[in-house]
């Protein structure tokens, strides 16, 4: 603890604070301008001078880096200080008029009106490095910095033009006292953070409402710590210290007896049909994107609205996109038909929109499925069959200017009509997940031709795969809806129980063996084995497998030069029977 | 000569004398085999006739050994002669066990084989391009034959009834004696069996410990591409040895010399054909996953079928190279 | 050390000054003319020519010495060659009329040692000044160089080295005059955040406008740095170094370079240096020249490529420098003296000088005096002894008014203190200081107003503009400054000049703004007089400020002496003068520009300045 | 035997794991490939010996296609890469033999590609049916005494 004497007060604070924190502490008020209490002290305003007094005389320090010191004498407003300070911010003031800290701070000490040379009225610049300072110590970009020196000194980037240091976190303008820096002159180099394009987010959050668990999290695309390795303003100022920047994914091993796959599908990307204006048109969205948008923890807060805030006053959608369509997914998805449904019934209840159905097939194949379609046509929404050819925004007469215009044959009728709308929702089909080709390589398990996980049998063993102890549930196996998904999860984890209760894992008899009277321990087949199941007998001078690690592929056995490996059932005698079966007649 | 003792008759077929040779070197136990046993009938040393031969009893040799392969008419005939007169018919060799290097030929047929040998061949002169013939009338009327030349060479089991084969090019000294000794004392084992112990050559060679933990092969060199390590495994150093797929036996003769085990000793017992089984080891230890560069290794390896089926083609599952049967 | 070449042996040396100022006074050409004359006389086998760094005195550059004798012979033109050569080194009968004859005197000297300007001096850093060839390391090992440095590695301590110095009395040369061994003390128990890593630098970014002392040593003698260097590593257990060079220095750098390459080459800097196990070595960084930098913080930002401004003290240096960790920052000159100390012993050092003060100074003369140059003297010597003795007084006869110490931080000294002794102390009481070393003389033609206006205008160009007070401050006076001398001041800008001045002084942020009011505050202490004569009648005492002056003819002398020669007019380039040959002329004051091209030409004195 | 009427008999060594699911996917597609090729299953590629090729063309096979996992997709990792080699060497000893290289078929079939597989079957077989008959001699000596 350090004892001083503040404005005549004794006091006690602790070692290594400032005179300004100090003073803070007492609740004395001591004007700044460069100051940040996220920055180390930059010292370059001098507004923050006081007079310490020793025994030696007395000088002017800048209390926002001076360290109290035993015995010190602080005077924060004596004569001598105010004077200094007083004339510096009047140098400010005719340096940056318009700069409003400066002015109020100026009202405060009694300066009305500058004696000095004014450069620029509208200058809010008081070149305090705050911008300068965040961009480099917290932000760790240093895009900014000071450019020539005293009264040519102004703030910009190298060479006054575009950095490609920058990296648009905008922390310049928020740190800038004066407003001296604005977010419209960043404009294009500020990044927006989206979830699902419906709107700006922050780079900490929690994933969405409903998410398990209900935790924030860094979004390390988005956090400025992890683009620069700096900025955590977030772990100085929680109080728990629950953040943890250094935290690392971990890899963890755990030993299990069986493995459920259920690692789901990929929506299927509509932009890649063009003619349909994803991504082009405003107001075509996706069916997740109208799934979000109808959620009562939407940015619209489920209302029903149109990127104009206007709520539709019709809707068309699209089924089939990406799904029974030999440029894309030949397969049916299955769920689109009846979530579009539902869709169409969200839109009947929320809105008053007219709603127009464009299908292929209906396809309600399951318990209810039916009845609830027969609710919808009853309901009054518009069913046409058909394959939309396009969603275009050119319209051909006044009734479809500033609509979106759907074509379609309506096979019914046999007639291309053009249907205008407000919004387009397209019943994006189901695809197997990007990754799982690599996960299939992992578990050792195939890929049926559409890229879904390959069951051991379509009828026998649906949720089994060729590699044994490993299931498979859900979407990562073909589209299903939820039901379907439970039913077959229900399976795979009673076909991971009943391996887990049996205790034990039977392998197949078809490993590889070693005759030991006739191995001369070439050591040909050692180098071959994959699963280094076979070791060299130095002492016996004959090469041993071990049955454990032995898989049963056989190569050893076919490439055994003196035929003393052989695999069980797989014996090479065997084999040559097998052909001689073939050819008997 | 005491009848008591055991008849024995050496003949020679489709062979390059050098097992004729081997038993000579047996030297001085020669000696303790003539003691124990009759020679009856050895053309190579001693002048007996086939009629001699017809003349015996059947079943009145105690031995026969066979050496050469067989691929002419007279061979054929004589070593069914010999089978008729013996007890026992031991096949003496690579060439009588697998065919040997005159098995080679089933590469070839007769006429190729007599268009290299009598036209083709760079010191050949025979300007009428006369080729042997099997009948010729003289002028005196009086007809010469000479033995068939067959398209195909054989080994002796597939003439005859073989009852042992004591192999190698040509077979070791104490492999005969071991033999020789066996027939006399009547220790025998089943029909059939080869002389020699039922493991590959790895077993006995002096280099098999260096091998490195995985042997891999970038590309194949031939014996005089390289100067050879005379203590490193032949496959370690890019090197075709057939010692891994080869019958022990032989004492590593070839070994010793630093060459390359050629596999005169013909495969174990569990092996179909020793070719293909001897490719199916070496091809996994070509050190690629590409296939260029697999093609690439496999091009360095000059002669494949040759050199895998050096001793053994006419006793190979295949025989013989593919040809139209006659109808 | 065996590495040391036997030379030949020469019957005489020449000394040909090859300092920056004898430079640009050709002397590169005068040594190329000796050469071509001494192989033309063939005594190439008996005359060596030696470049040596600055020999001082620059006034009468260029400068040739010669050994044996120490024979003075100055202001060379290549013209005066053959003939020296023919009849010194041929003949041996020095040439008069090329040696130095002291103004007002008829008397050549000859000897170097009997010239004034360098009788009083006393040479420590300057040591070898003359003596070598810079450029040859075995000229400043003959010379007991890196015989310290062998001293302090072999049989010292760290702890021994620091209190050797400190017991000398040495302070800083830079500047602010702080106590060397105090702060190697501060250094070496400063404990480093990173390891026990702590960095040594020579600061060597001389700025001031006139002062020349770093660059001459650099330049004459650039082993004595280094080897002073090497002797800090020890004593406070660095194992890099930095020398900060600036870039303007081009001669400077070539040696110290070239000195780098020789001393490693030897073993003296590098690894296990002389094989004691120490290593250490120096890495020149080059500035850009701006003044800011010579202060220590600035200076090490821009060591580590950052921008060149100040950082708050604390933390200092010696605790927090270069990269965070513990640095000892001297400059050029103070460096240059370690090597002596170590040598000869605290003792003898602390001989010389004041009680305050210790050893010598190196001093930059130059302004309105007759013997420009560098003049190294003990502490304590007077100004008078600096300016007459020593810089030969004020030429023309004009009267001495005051001396600037310290460069643009320092102040104007006015002749009633024409006696102070010099040392830290002194010079800070009369408001100046000893800065790092410059010392401009001005005589009665000065104005005091002006020179104020020059200084501030030179900071307030090199201000870095961090702080508020020095960037607006300084500019705000110089304004005001300019408005005084332009006629247009006021007295409320004499108020406002001066408590801008008292608030710079106090609240700056570094040193070189809190110092910067000084020449404003010592010249309104010493010559306010003159401010008010700027302010209230309008006049610049000693004519300096053009705005303020008022030309006129005097018709009586124009006429009658003159015969109204028309020069005045013919010369004029406003049309502001109106008269014919043989008549009066007469000066339009509306036209004037103030020019003062008529007062330079009139022959008779008819153009009168008030 | 002409080709007309030429009605090979094929055989094919597949490995359990891609191959033979995908003839089996094949078949539960019902997709109709040539009956011609007769198909052994092994665990691997890899466990193809190439005495079980040789016996296959001795006991009157006119062509042998042996099938496994797309190169990096082996069950056992790396068997087909074995499979590959071998192939590759047998091949060109088996044209010693006066056998084309053409009858000695390698093709990667994965579990899900029943239709390549449907392709294979169908193109290997007009490929030989076009080589014609392979005619290797099996018979007692006398059929290879003259040739």
């Amino acid at each position: 603890m350090v004892n001083l004497k503040i404005d005549g007060k004794t006091i006690q604070v602790e070692d290594g604070i400032t005179i300004l924190q100090a003073a803070e502490q007492q609740e004395i008020k001591i004007p700044t301008l460069c100051y940040h209490p996220l920055m180390e002290p930059y010292a370059a305003c001098r507004v923050c001078v006081v007079e310490s007094i020793s025994g030696k005389g007395s000088e002017l320090v800048t209390s926002c880096n001076t360290l109290v010191k035993n015995g010190m004498e602080i005077q924060t407003a004596s004569d001598k200080a105010l004077f200094a300070r007083r004339m510096n911010v009047e140098m400010l003031l005719a340096q940056a008029p318009a700069a409003v800290p400066v002015q109020e701070l100026a009202k405060e000490l009694g300066i009305e009106k500058t004696r000095f040379k004014i450069k620029d009225p509208d200058e809010k610049c008081i070149l305090c490095g705050m911008c300068v300072r965040a961009c480099e110590d917290i932000v760790g970009a240093s895009a900014i910095s000071f450019l020539q020196r005293g009264q040519h000194r102004e703030v910009c980037t190298p060479f006054g033009e575009q950095s490609e240091a920058c990296i648009g976190c905008t922390a310049c303008a928020f740190f800038c006292p004066t407003g001296a820096i604005t977010v419209e002159d960043l404009h294009g180099r500020k990044v927006i953070h989206s979830e699902l394009d419906l709107g700006p987010s922050t780079a900490i959050r929690v994933p969405i409402r409903q998410a398990v668990p209900m935790v924030p999290f860094i979004d390390e695309e988005a956090c400025i710590h992890f683009k620069t390795g700096e900025c955590k303003i977030c772990s100085d100022v929680c109080q728990k210290e629950a953040i943890d920047h250094e935290a690392q994914d971990e890899e963890i091993e755990l030993e299990v007896g069986s493995i459920i796959l259920a690692s789901g599908f990929k929506s299927f990307d509509p932009s890649l049909i063009p003619a349909y204006g994803y991504g082009r048109l405003d107001n075509v969205i996706t069916a997740l994107e109208f799934e979000r948008l109808v959620n009562a923890s939407s940015p619209t807060g489920g209302k029903i609205l149109l990127s104009n805030g206007e709520e539709p006053k019709s809707v068309g959608i699209i089924h089939c996109v990406g799904s029974r369509d030999e440029n894309y997914n030949e397969y049916c998805s299955r769920v689109c038909c009846m979530y579009s449904l539902k869709f169409a019934h969200l839109l009947k209840e929320k809105t008053s929109a007219d709603i127009y159905d464009f299908y292929i097939d209906m396809r309600c194949f399951g318990k209810g499925y039916e009845e609830f379609y027969h609710r919808l046509l009853h309901e009054g929404t518009k069913f046409i069959r058909g394959r939309v050819s396009e969603v275009s925004d050119m319209a051909l007469s006044k009734e479809e200017e500033g609509k979106l215009i759907i074509r379609v044959e309506d096979t019914l009728i046999g007639v291309v009509r053009r249907i205008p709308v407000d919004m387009v929702i397209l019943a994006t089909g189901l695809e197997p997940g990007t990754d799982s080709n690599q996960i299939a390589k992992v578990f050792n398990i195939s890929c049926s031709q559409d890229g879904f996980f390959l069951e051991r049998h379509p009828k026998l063993a649906p949720v089994s795969t060729f590699s044994d102890g490993i299931f498979l549930a859900g979407t990562c196996q073909s589209p299903k809806d939820i039901p379907d998904t439970v039913a077959q999860a229900g399976a795979a984890a009673c076909e991971a129980l009943a391996l887990a209760d049996k205790g034990k894992f039977d392998l197949e008899p078809i490993t590889a063996e070693i005759d030991e009277e006739l191995c001369a321990g070439c050591q040909i087949c050692v180098g071959l084995c994959p699963f280094t199941a076979i070791t060299y007998d130095k002492e016996k001078g004959i090469s041993e497998i071990n049955d454990a690690l032995c898989k049963g592929c056989g190569t050893c056995v076919s490439a055994c030069p003196s035929g003393a490996a052989q695999q069980k059932h797989f014996r090479d005698k065997q084999i040559f029977a097998e052909i001689e079966g073939i050819f008997i007649e | 000569m005491s009848t008591e003792k055991p008849k024995v008759a050496f003949y020679w077929c489709a062979s390059c004398g050098g097992c004729e040779e081997a038993v000579i070197d047996l030297a001085e136990d020669i000696l303790k085999v003539t003691a124990a046993v009759d020679i009856v009938f050895w053309p190579v040393a001693m002048d007996f006739k086939k009629t001699d031969v017809e003349a015996m009893e059947d079943g009145s040799i105690a031995v026969s050994f066979i050496n050469g392969a067989v691929r002419n008419s007279e061979q054929e005939e004589m070593v069914n002669l010999l089978r008729r007169k013996s007890g026992l018919v031991v096949a003496f060799g690579s060439c009588s066990h697998l065919g040997g290097i005159p098995g080679l030929a089933n590469f070839w047929n007769r006429k190729t084989i007599f268009n290299s040998s009598y036209h083709t061949s760079p010191s050949t002169d025979n300007p009428e391009g006369t080729i042997p013939q099997e009948k010729h009338i003289m002028e005196d009327g009086k007809e010469l034959t000479l033995p068939r030349f067959y398209d195909t060479v054989y080994t002796l089991d597939q003439v005859i009834d073989v009852d042992y084969y004591l192999p190698g090019c040509a077979p070791p000294k104490h492999l005969i004696m071991t033999a020789i000794t066996a027939i006399l004392e009547g220790k025998l084992p089943s029909k059939g069996a080869v002389l020699s112990p039922n493991k590959s050559l790895c077993d006995d060679c002096g280099r098999n410990d260096s091998k490195p933990e995985k042997l891999a092969i970038k590309a194949v060199k031939r014996p005089w591409e390289v100067e050879m390590d005379n203590e490193k495994c032949f496959l370690a150093q890019g090197i075709i040895c057939m010692g891994p797929a080869t019958r022990s036996g032989c004492e590593e003769r070839c070994i010793l010399g630093n060459m390359p085990c050629r596999g005169c000793f013909g495969p174990t017992d569990q092996v179909y054909d020793q070719g293909a089984k001897f490719l199916g080891a070496f091809a996994s230890l070509l050190d690629s996953d590409d296939e260029e560069e697999i093609e690439k290794i496999v091009n360095t390896i000059v002669d494949p079928a040759g050199t895998f089926y050096r001793f053994s083609l006419p006793s190979s599952i295949l025989r013989r190279k593919r040809m139209e049967t006659v109808k | 050390m065996a590495k040391i070449k036997k030379e030949k042996e020469y019957r005489v040396h020449l000394m040909v000054c090859a300092g920056t100022a004898c430079v640009s006074n050709h002397s590169f050409e005068i040594k190329e003319a000796l050469e071509t004359e001494i192989k033309k006389q063939d005594l190439d086998n008996e005359v060596l020519i030696v470049t040596t760094g600055c020999n001082g005195f620059c006034e009468r550059g260029p400068l040739l010495v010669v050994q044996p004798g120490n024979i003075f012979y100055q202001t060379l033109t290549t013209k005066d060659i053959p003939h020296l050569v023919e009849e010194h080194f041929l003949k041996g009968r020095p040439v008069e009329k090329l040696m130095y004859i002291p103004p007002e005197e008829k008397t050549p000297i000859p000897v170097l040692s009997d010239i004034d300007f360098f009788k009083k001096q006393v040479l420590i850093a300057l040591r070898n000044r003359g003596l070598i060839d810079p450029e040859k390391i075995d000229e400043y090992i003959a010379r007991d160089g890196y015989k310290a440095m062998a001293k302090a590695l072999t049989s010292m301590s760290p702890s021994d080295i620091r209190s050797e110095i400190q017991k000398s009395g040495l302070r800083g040369r830079g500047g602010g005059g702080f106590p060397t061994g105090l702060k190697w003390e501060f250094v070496s128990n400063a404990v480093s955040s990173n390891g026990n890593v702590k960095y040594l630098v020579c600061n060597g970014d001389e700025g001031d406008p006139g002062a020349f002392m770093d660059r001459s040593i650099l330049e004459a003698d650039p082993h004595s740095v280094i080897e002073g260097m090497v002797i800090g590593a020890k004593a406070i257990n660095a194992t890099q170094g930095y020398a900060y060079v600036r870039n303007e220095y081009p001669l400077a750098l070539n040696r110290l370079y070239k000195a780098l390459d020789d001393a490693r080459e030897y073993g003296l800097l590098g690894k296990n240096i002389l094989g004691s196990g120490m290593d250490f070595d120096i890495k020149i960084v080059r500035g850009a020249g701006a003044f800011i930098c010579g202060e220590e913080t600035a200076l090490l930002s821009s060591i580590e490529g950052r921008l060149g401004e100040p950082k708050p003290r604390p933390p200092y240096p010696a605790e927090k420098g270069l990269w965070g960790c513990p640095t000892l920052i001297n400059n050029v000159e103070t460096w240059a003296n370690i090597a002596p100390i170590i040598n000869r012993g605290a003792k003898w050092y602390s001989h010389i000088g004041t009680e305050t003060s210790k050893g010598t100074k190196v001093f930059s003369l130059v302004g309105k005096i007759n013997n420009t140059g560098l003049v190294e003297v003990p502490m304590g010597i007077t100004l008078r002894e600096i300016i007459y003795d020593i810089g030969g007084g004020i030429p023309g006869g004009r009267e001495f008014k005051a001396v600037q110490t310290g460069g643009p931080s320092g102040g104007c000294i006015p002749k009633e203190k024409i006696d102070l002794p010099i040392d830290y102390e002194s010079l800070s009481d009369a408001g100046s200081m000893m800065g790092s070393g410059g010392m401009v003389v001005m005589d009665e033609d000065t104005c005091m107003v002006d020179v104020a206006r020059y200084f501030l205008s030179f900071t307030q160009d090199e201000s870095c503009g961090k702080c508020t007070p020095c960037r607006e401050g300084t500019k705000a006076m110089l304004d005001i400054l300019t408005r005084i001398t332009k006629g247009e001041g006021t007295d409320e800008d004499l108020t406002l000049l001066e408590e801008l001045a008292v608030s710079i002084k106090d609240s700056a942020l570094c040193g070189l703004g809190k110092t910067a009011p000084n020449p404003v505050l010592t010249t309104m202490k010493y010559f306010r007089s003159e401010y008010e004569a700027h302010i209230r009648d309008k006049k610049c005492p000693a004519h300096t400020c053009r705005d303020l002056n008022v030309y006129t003819i005097d018709e009586d002398i124009c006429v009658n002496t003159g015969h109204g020669c028309d020069l005045c007019r013919r010369n004029c380039a406003s049309d502001a003068i109106l008269g014919e040959r043989n008549q009066p002329h007469q000066i339009i004051q509306d036209k004037c520009t103030k020019c003062g091209v008529c007062y330079d030409v009139c022959k008779f004195g008819a153009v009168k300045v008030d | 035997m002409s080709s007309e009427n030429f009605d090979p008999t094929l055989i094919g060594f597949l490995c359990t794991w891609c191959s033979y699911t995908g003839a089996d996917l094949a078949g539960t597609a019902r997709m109709t490939y040539s009956p011609n090729i007769r198909i052994i299953r092994v665990m691997c590629s890899g466990r193809v010996d190439p005495q079980f090729v040789i016996k296959a063309f001795k006991e009157g096979a006119d062509g042998i296609l042996i099938s496994g996992c797309h190169p990096g997709d082996c069950h056992y990792k790396e068997g087909n890469y074995k499979a590959l080699r071998r192939h590759r060497l047998l091949r060109k000893m088996l044209e010693q033999f006066g056998i084309e290289k053409e009858r000695l078929r390698l093709e990667w079939v994965s579990a899900a590609e029943g239709a390549k597989f449907q392709n294979v079957c169908d193109e290997f077989t007009e490929q030989i049916k076009e080589l014609g008959p392979l005619n290797i001699m099996k018979g007692d000596i006398n059929e290879y005494r003259e040739a």
